[in-house]
């Protein structure tokens, strides 16, 4: 086996020093009765060339966004990557190293990570940014957890919020005595009503903005809300990149910001790895859940970098940590960085910019066409409800659209059934105008 | 070279040397107004106003904050500092628990096919069948491989398998309307294992281990009790032995109502030779970034997929994904009508990619690669063990698995430490082993070798230890004052903690290098 | 840090540092019996006996010599001394003549579409439209950008350019019936102009430059007569000065019936402001590893591409691609009837895969962009020269184009070489200029910064040389011992020539090692 | 523009310090009559995603060898690449450094170097290697022209050689005032009467081995014969790969031993870049062309590599260098030296040896199906000539295996119109049996 060095006469050898007489031996702790006694039932080895073409095969059975003009977005968006994310990306310094616990010999990703910390607390607007979570979902419960730690209290409003992420929320939340409340939207899309839920046993208030149908929500309002019965606002934002135009979360009253970062140089990869962020105010600190890069010097005074506040941790404070996390997403939050160093200041709005012209384009055509509608007033960033003709359904509509050569949005009807046949339907900055009429042709076609 | 040259004895070993890197400043320290490093398409609809559509309130002019930088200068920031990093592609890479195993190319090309990188986690399924297929198949290995009856590929990391694994024991027993406050954990385990549980709400009672090492069945006897959710442990342990007595363990906690969790970060000892299914463990995390070669990516990502007996498969997360036979062959789609599952743990279904490169693996070794990982990767160990006995404590000395522990009791005359062995062994090439854990071994130095390394490699690192005990000897200066190699010199991790800078603020900045520090400052 | 410290200055220029770095012995030394680093598929055919069909006469049994290692060998070894690398992107690069511009990421994923990377040179060309249209325009891109009236891609590199651009003169004199025997050569030219130029059988004449670098009128009408077939000139000069009588040299030149060959190494000054066509060059190279940006990969693969005015075009390497104006549409195809053709010069159609860069590049930089490359890029090196003038001879001081020349000539009294400074310049984190050349300035230090340089970039570049120079009138042993940050010391190259080791040999290997090397041998 | 870092207030304070108003001024030196004056018609620049996608368009438009199953080989072979080459060949360190002209700062180049010279060595049977040629055909006219040298006489006798190979040494020789002598083949595909054509005039023979149209030569022979009247014997090996299970041509007599290793794990790419090599006696070491690497000692006696003997070489010779190359094809020998040292001395007979059973296969198939004809009686390495039924075409032939999905060989007419309609077909380790099988049944279709 290629990545195995031992030869039979290594073997040999390294039993000799031992003092063993067979490889059998090693194992003797492991009780005969235990053992399985047959080899296991996996296929036989395949050579390298095999497995690429079975694979290749595999890959060959789905779409993609090379393959499809892409309008499917919902939390996992399909942005173009610069080639020299993947090309530092992939220096083997970056990928086939751990976590960063010897500083000395592992100042590469630390510095990236501090440029991330930093960077991240640029675009919330708040003071503290850990290492990354698992995804923008999990991210969104560990933010509700620790706003419960931080206020002991345990009713969590949710409002906006992808249905996967409630999902999670309601799971992480489980075990630790929660209630979730969520609030609904109004007849511009938005949430409405959002003090109503608030109480003072409420724990924090999370809404999602843009909100998973696409409205950006009233930041300053929600933080009103919360604030004025003693909860905090934990914003979540399910595409980072529309940071790069809404004003901060943390300017706007929000006390946590935390989301997914995908869109920052991450592929779709079908829904991970992926990218979970999350931002704070200084005075939480010692409540936030994840890593930590924080600057230090050496012994000659010269300036490093070290993993820091690890009290926090699992690894020191076990069962009173303030998260279980230990692996997460660090080769993510390199690429985000590459892509955040390669937009900068400017290009990151301009990015933002581009992604909300593509949507306000869509949403002009939409409701220039018979048949489709708008069911929402309130503005979006690159993603909004159609509604499709009465009596067409999403299926047949996205079957159309795929005939075109489109993947065209997400069925809403798991999702938000109230609405009648409709999609969610998002368009980046590669989509194209050409795609977006052939796309609006191809969903109002059962008009014609 | 003087006997004081720090140099000496590393160039003896032959392993490292010095030579010229390259100092790097911030991102933002490099950063010129103006400068840019990405392009756009020219806008092909009409321009848009955002103020004027989403209110100028809304809106900020720029990403103040954000560096400005050309793609030279990216590219060189992220080249030149990554020149600073360890790497598995570099060397062996000790770190005990992590299994820093050779992470093959092919997994990385295998990942990066459009078809697997390009998809999108809600297209419709009948248009994923090709990964849904491999997410299936990838399901089918690993219960194979461990034993269990079912798997859930959605955990992104060890640590969340562990989540869910916890919770759908509380699942399991709030389904049969018990109510258990409790789970027991060896004081060997490793810290995401209590954090879990707590994450569960459930409290902790802490089980010690015996005197040789191995958790024995009485001490578990004697903190079961019908308020007992489950026993976590890990096999082989984190001191690299395995748990002899594991069956009568896990009777005894049947017997009491309980559940038996397998932290799966070790399977890579007992791929084929054994499996946690069939040792009466109830539920396992996988940790893929350790057994199954997924790169470790400087901290992840990872994936935890976790597996389960029968009884527990009602409650995994949801959705599974499901094989169905019909006129036009097999069809995969994915089930959420799941009543007791504990819901989902992911926003979409798990670290995808990192699924693929396993699959990859597993395709890649079959059942006798995957066996001999195991054998190679236990001789590995002992082999060490057999050779770095005389010159390091062995707390535990008997036959190990995956991993050998050592401590520095023996240095402790020379006031020489764990962390004075493990800085002084980057200087001989090496990346240190895991350090300080796990907990019950003071001053532990826990090595794991992989079957990835070649005899002659390990000779080279032992020759590095057994350098390093002899300059604790010699010359015990040189090892406390080590790293001497490196672009920087030991850093202060105390400082760090006490003042904690957590982002780059310009005038913070430049205060902070101008502010005279004290030498020695760091332990 | 003591005033002696070789590393004293370096860390206070700020860009370079040391650190740990890795051994690493030759493949062959690594090599144990037995391993394996390969996965050949299970043979789906009847085996064949090779000794049955070949005959046990004609074939071996193993291939002795070649060594035996696993994947995870093979990994870390070319990680590891990767690592003793200097590169583009680790920073400036300054070989002057080389052009050594960023090499754009984009450009590496275009050449590795599947689509260009695993088509075949012979495929039908109605399967081949893509990347036949690719070439066609990327020749008339390089047309318009040089003002040639065509392009051939053939050539692999700028001297296989030129061996074909000769090639097109003499085969011009001849099919006008002249035998033409000479070829005029600025005593600056690079040294493959005499040589390909002599490996077509022409007799040398070389033309001195005036005192103020520049090729003269005089000085070439001196030399020309009608047995000289052409003058091969590189206009920037190697000096890194426009040659402002070049119009009138062409026509002194064409008066007497010859040619004008333009070595087109140094297009990168003039991209956008002038065309080589324009100024009297009838024939031409390209280097698409130099002006467009394709990487040099330690050595190659490059591409130089030849262009020429329309009296030579009969002339072109043969096959030549067209295009077609059909019912269908363009189509694309070869064309091989070409009887005046100086025939193949290449197996197939070239470099493809530098060329499939060049084009991105022209693509992503358009007129704008181009015209930019070649602004910046002489800014730069004027910029380098306003700077260095004082502490470095300047020897033809005026100003320059993409480069500029400096010696040694005012380090003499402190016995401090340019082949020193270009060693100590590595102590600072930088690569050396070239060096040595051009011939007619004893000490040459040629440095090309390029366009991809920035201010500050370019300012910590002068602040090394400034050091430098202090260091050589302060303490020159520290400059005249350099380098001292690097794993190995200075080579001794004299060595290397007076007694051949040219591949490993187990025994001399041992043998070599194990002999007292003189110190203070090499230079 | 991103590759460019220069802002506008770098610029003007460049200038300031240069003393110039303008970088129009810069340019002074360069006759107004003689600048350009308008901008290039060039294309307009085009960002990043719009370069990949219309490069991805025109990708599509060219078969390859992932898109259809491949038996086309005639110098350019479809061999499986392993994945770590494209990782390590993909390090900046290698692919973005110069010719090591300064060893301190190049030594991984330098011993990659030095690692290929060894095993060229090892694989030719030869001793001295040098550091690559621009490709097979342009290392086959520089060992004629060595020879050339060497024996200081004037004709060369070549056989076997790939059509373009023939023209490549013509074009190369033509300056040197060669005569060109072709030897044919013979009934079973082999040359035939190769010693008449050699004199005493006669620099070299080159022999191709495996020949163009596939059999395996004598090599002894052709040694007898040109050694016999003082030639020498050059061996050209279009298929490097052959050397696996070949005896070295040095063994058999063969004084230069030069060829091609693209299938050392390098892709076809259209025919280049590829890799030419060329090994030699150490006794014309002198007469080499091209780079060579050595070992030698730093100031502190520790071992390390240099680029020697350039007193041969065009930048200290000049017009008297033994070659004109400057740049080579450095990156392609560090891949076929990964891919030698992945497959070493084992992995590369093994290879080899698949290589051979996938041709007999196929031969055998040719054999049996009617219709179909083999011309030659030689032993061939994994290439040979079919010849189609009479009143077939090649272009029609060719066409039945693309419906089929597979690209089905050279068409020769072009170059052996004497055999009919035929086709040269390979069979490499990536043909499988049923591939093999329907295009055995495509080409045999015109019968049916
Ligand atoms: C024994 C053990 N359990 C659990 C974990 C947690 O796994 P992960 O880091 O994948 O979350 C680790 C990882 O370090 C471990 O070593
Ligand atoms: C001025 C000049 N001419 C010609 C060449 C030869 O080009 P190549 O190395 O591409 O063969 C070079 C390259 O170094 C050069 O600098």
């Amino acid at each position: 086996m290629r990545y195995i060095p031992h030869t039979e006469a290594d073997v040999r050898r390294m039993l000799d020093v031992i003092g063993v007489e067979s490889v059998e031996a090693l194992f003797e702790d492991v009780p005969r009765g235990l053992r399985l006694g047959r080899p296991l039932e996996v296929p036989a080895a395949a050579s390298e060339h095999e497995v690429l073409r079975e694979l290749g095969a595999l890959a060959a059975r789905n779409v993609h966004a090379e393959s499809h003009a892409w309008f499917l977005g919902a939390g996992t968006y399909a942005h173009f990557v610069p080639s020299a994310i993947d090309a530092l990306a992939s220096r083997a310094e970056f990928y086939t190293s751990y976590t960063p616990y010897q500083p000395e010999i592992s100042q590469g990703t630390l510095q990236t990570i501090f440029e991330w910390q930093t960077m991240i607390c640029a675009l919330t607007g708040l003071e503290v940014a850990n290492a990354s979570m698992y995804d923008g979902a999990s991210a969104t419960a560990e933010a509700a957890l620790m706003a419960m730690r931080v206020t002991r209290r345990s009713k969590v409003v949710v409002a906006g919020l992808h249905p996967h992420y409630r999902d999670v929320v309601r799971t992480y939340l489980g075990g630790a005595g929660a209630t979730i409340e969520h609030a609904s939207y109004g007849p511009d899309g938005r949430t409405r009503d959002l003090a109503s839920h608030v109480d003072d046993a409420t724990a924090c208030v999370v809404l999602q903005s843009p909100a998973f149908l696409g409205p950006v929500e009233d930041v300053r309002a929600a933080a009103e809300a919360a604030h004025a019965r003693g909860a905090m606002l934990v914003v979540s934002v399910a595409e980072a990149l529309s940071l790069g135009l809404l004003r901060a979360p943390g300017e706007l009253g929000a006390d946590v910001v935390c989301g997914e970062a995908q869109s920052f140089g991450i592929p779709m990869g079908f829904g991970g790895p992926h990218l979970g962020f999350l931002a704070a105010r200084e005075k939480h600190l010692r409540q936030l859940p994840g890593r930590l890069c924080g600057e230090t010097v050496d012994a000659h005074g010269k300036r490093g970098f070290v993993l820091t506040l690890s009290t926090r941790e699992q690894h020191i404070r076990r069962e009173r940590a303030t998260s279980n996390i230990c692996t997460n997403q660090g080769l993510m939050l390199l690429r985000a960085t590459i892509f955040l160093a390669l937009h900068g200041a400017h290009g990151l709005t301009a990015l933002a910019r581009q992604n909300v012209a593509k949507a306000a384009y869509l949403r002009s055509r939409v409701a220039a066409t018979p048949g489709l509608s708008l069911p929402f007033s309130a503005p979006v960033f690159h993603e909004l409800v159609v509604k499709l003709a009465p009596g067409d359904t999403a299926e047949r509509a996205l079957a159309r659209a795929l005939d075109a050569g489109i993947v065209g949005g997400l069925d809403l009807a798991p999702y938000a059934p109230e609405l009648g046949p409709a999609l969610l339907v998002c368009a980046t900055e590669i989509a194209t105008r050409e795609s977006i009429d052939r796309l609006v042709s191809a969903l109002g076609g059962a008009a014609s | 070279m003087s006997a004081r040259d720090p140099r000496a004895n590393v160039a003896a070993v032959g392993n490292a040397a010095t030579h010229v890197a390259y100092e790097e400043p911030l991102l933002f320290e490099r950063s010129r107004p103006g400068r840019i490093g990405y392009s756009l398409p020219a806008l092909d609809v009409p321009a848009a106003d955002p103020a004027a559509l989403l209110g100028a309130d809304a809106l900020r002019a720029a990403c103040d904050g954000l560096p400005e930088l050309s793609e030279v200068d990216v590219v060189r920031h992220f080249t030149r500092i990554s020149t600073w990093n360890y790497a598995v592609d570099l060397g062996l890479y000790p770190l005990g628990s992590c299994t820093m195993k050779y992470n093959p190319k092919l997994n990385e090309v295998a990942a990066r096919l459009p078809g697997f990188a390009q998809s999108h986690p809600l297209q419709p399924t009948a248009l994923s069948q090709g990964l849904l297929q491999l997410l299936h198949e990838l399901e089918r290995h690993l219960a194979e491989i461990s034993g269990m009856d079912a798997v859930s590929l959605q955990p992104a990391a060890g640590a969340q398998g562990e989540l869910a694994g916890v919770m759908m024991i509380r699942a399991y027993h709030e389904s049969r309307g018990e109510k258990r406050r409790k789970v027991l954990v060896p004081d060997s385990a490793h810290g995401t294992n209590p954090a879990s549980a707590a994450l569960n709400g459930y409290e902790i009672v802490s089980v010690p281990s015996g005197d040789d090492g191995l958790l024995h069945p009485d001490a578990v006897a004697a903190a079961m009790s019908p308020e007992v959710a489950c026993l976590m442990l890990t096999n082989p342990s984190t001191l690299g032995l395995f748990e002899t007595h594991i069956a009568e363990i896990a009777k005894i906690v049947h017997a009491g109502g309980g559940l038996v969790y397998g932290d799966g970060a070790n399977l890579n000892a007992l791929l084929g030779i054994a499996r946690p299914g069939d040792l009466g463990i109830d539920v396992m995390h996988f940790n893929l970034h350790k057994t199954f070669s997924t790169p470790h990516g400087g901290g992840g990502p990872g994936a935890g997929p976790v597996g389960v007996k029968g009884i527990l498969e009602p409650f995994l997360p949801a959705p599974v994904v499901r094989r169905a036979t019909t006129p036009e062959g097999e069809r995969y789609f994915l089930d959420d009508e799941r009543p007791l599952s504990i819901g989902r743990l992911h926003g979409n279904l798990g670290n995808v990619g990192m699924l693929v490169r396993a699959y990859a693996y597993v395709r890649s070794l079959g059942p006798d690669g995957l066996r001999r990982c195991a054998e190679m990767a236990v001789l590995n160990a002992n082999y060490l063990l057999a050779r770095l006995r005389g010159a390091y404590a062995v707390p535990y000395d008997r036959r190990v698995m995956h991993e050998c522990v050592l401590s520095d009791a023996k240095l402790a005359d020379a006031h020489v430490t764990t962390m004075d062995v493990a800085k002084r062994l980057i200087d001989y090439g090496y990346h240190p082993p895991t350090i300080y854990f796990p907990l019950i071994v003071p001053g532990a130095l826990m090595i794991e070798p992989t079957e990835s390394e070649s005899l002659e490699g390990l000779d080279r690192f032992v020759e590095a230890l057994l350098a390093i005990a002899r300059e604790a000897e010699e010359d015990p200066s040189i090892v406390r004052g080590a790293p001497h190699a490196t672009r920087l010199s030991r850093l202060d991790e105390t400082r760090a903690a006490r003042k904690p800078v957590l982002r780059y603020a310009p005038a913070a900045a430049e205060a902070e290098r101008s502010r005279p520090t004290p030498r020695g400052a760091s332990r």
